[in-house]
């Protein structure tokens, strides 16, 4: 299974995109971010963090299909 | 679809007003959020706005159908701005129209803290200093439904 | 002296928030109270507005002091109508800037709850059925004390 | 002792005049009020009516002097 994973503000920074193509993904969300997050060294806790999968906020728990495009979003600075 | 809610583009205030003129609505409130040249005691020069667009939008016309249904309200406008801001420059702006005015303030206050707390946008101050941070404020990170 | 609150004229709301412009100010929220083609049931055809405006003047000046120096806010403007106005004309303009958007919203939700209290001002209003009528509400009675 | 009162809204149209002069006016502007509802029989009480003198609202017991302008204001409906 394959997806796409976004990153934004100090997070693409950190991994140098803003977004690529994780291949053999994990089945959840949760467990995509530990991968990513272990290869990036983020600095984000999961506790901080919220998961989007299209354009829809989603839980960590959420079942991953091939082709989603996923996006972690750190503590957000609007408005 | 409705017109979009981020915009890269100045923010035309005065046509969005114009936009909320109803003959039922005796009140109108606005908010308006400025790039100001402080933060935390440091002068800030500029910043820039990056979002998730796609979930910006949804989560948007998500919280402004929550807002029509939880407060008596004629008609609601906003705009959030994304890329580069100069000092002064109108970073969002909302606008309620409602035939009293309690509702207005009420949905006006509760749609930006709303904005503030669930939209992915973030802002990149740029400090006299030199220096450049992206702001990934600690309150902001709670995940409190609506 | 001051600028004058009362306004025989249409109020230029877009030269009023101009006015607002400050750097280290990043909110500001405006208050608008529009002339509305309903009261209490009843359709509304037009209405004046009469005042002391002496007395007006000089508590308006009192409730921008008091407000001043209660909310953290950096800038305060405000006109209100008298005289013949139409459905969707502004009967009173409010507008706040502050550093914050807390204390922007509380002053100037505070400060038209005390002009709509304190101000010697009364509308009269023309109704569908031809009939003229001075407001004089119940509510406005209570001289709550600031 | 003469003073000037003004009247506004529902009460000048009882009255039939923005302002009047009242010779012979009495010490407090409560009984100045009083003697002008009598007249006018204005249908406002006491209670429900705040005056001013000059530019300034005062209390019902405020002694009046020669040559005030006196103002008594009925429920307001601004804003």
């Amino acid at each position: 299974m394959r997806v796409t994973v976004l990153y934004f503000a100090r997070m693409a920074e950190i991994a140098g995109c803003a977004n690529e193509i994780v291949e053999k993904a994990p089945a959840s969300a949760s467990a995509l971010f530990d991968r990513v997050s272990d290869r990036h060294g983020f600095g984000f806790g999961r506790e901080s963090v919220r998961v989007a999968v299209g354009d829809r906020m989603v839980g960590w728990d959420t079942v991953l299909r091939d082709g989603d495009e996923v996006a972690f979003i750190p503590p957000v600075s609007g408005g | 679809m409705t017109v979009e809610f981020l915009s890269p583009v100045r923010i035309d205030t005065v046509a969005l007003r114009r936009s909320l003129e109803r003959r039922e609505a005796g009140a109108v409130v606005v908010f308006e959020g400025m790039v100001r040249n402080h933060h935390a005691g440091r002068s800030v020069l500029r910043l820039e706005y990056s979002a998730h667009s796609m979930v910006a939008e949804a989560i948007w016309r998500d919280l402004q159908a929550y807002a029509r249904a939880e407060f008596q309200v004629s008609a609601i406008r906003a705009r959030h701005r994304v890329g580069e801001l100069g000092i002064g420059d109108c970073a969002v702006w909302i606008g309620v129209a409602a035939a009293h005015r309690a509702p207005a303030f009420a949905a006006c206050q509760w749609l930006i803290d709303a904005i503030k707390r669930e939209l992915p946008i973030w802002k990149r101050e740029h400090y006299a200093d030199g220096t450049v941070e992206w702001r990934h404020d600690a309150s902001a990170a709670l995940n409190v439904a609506i």
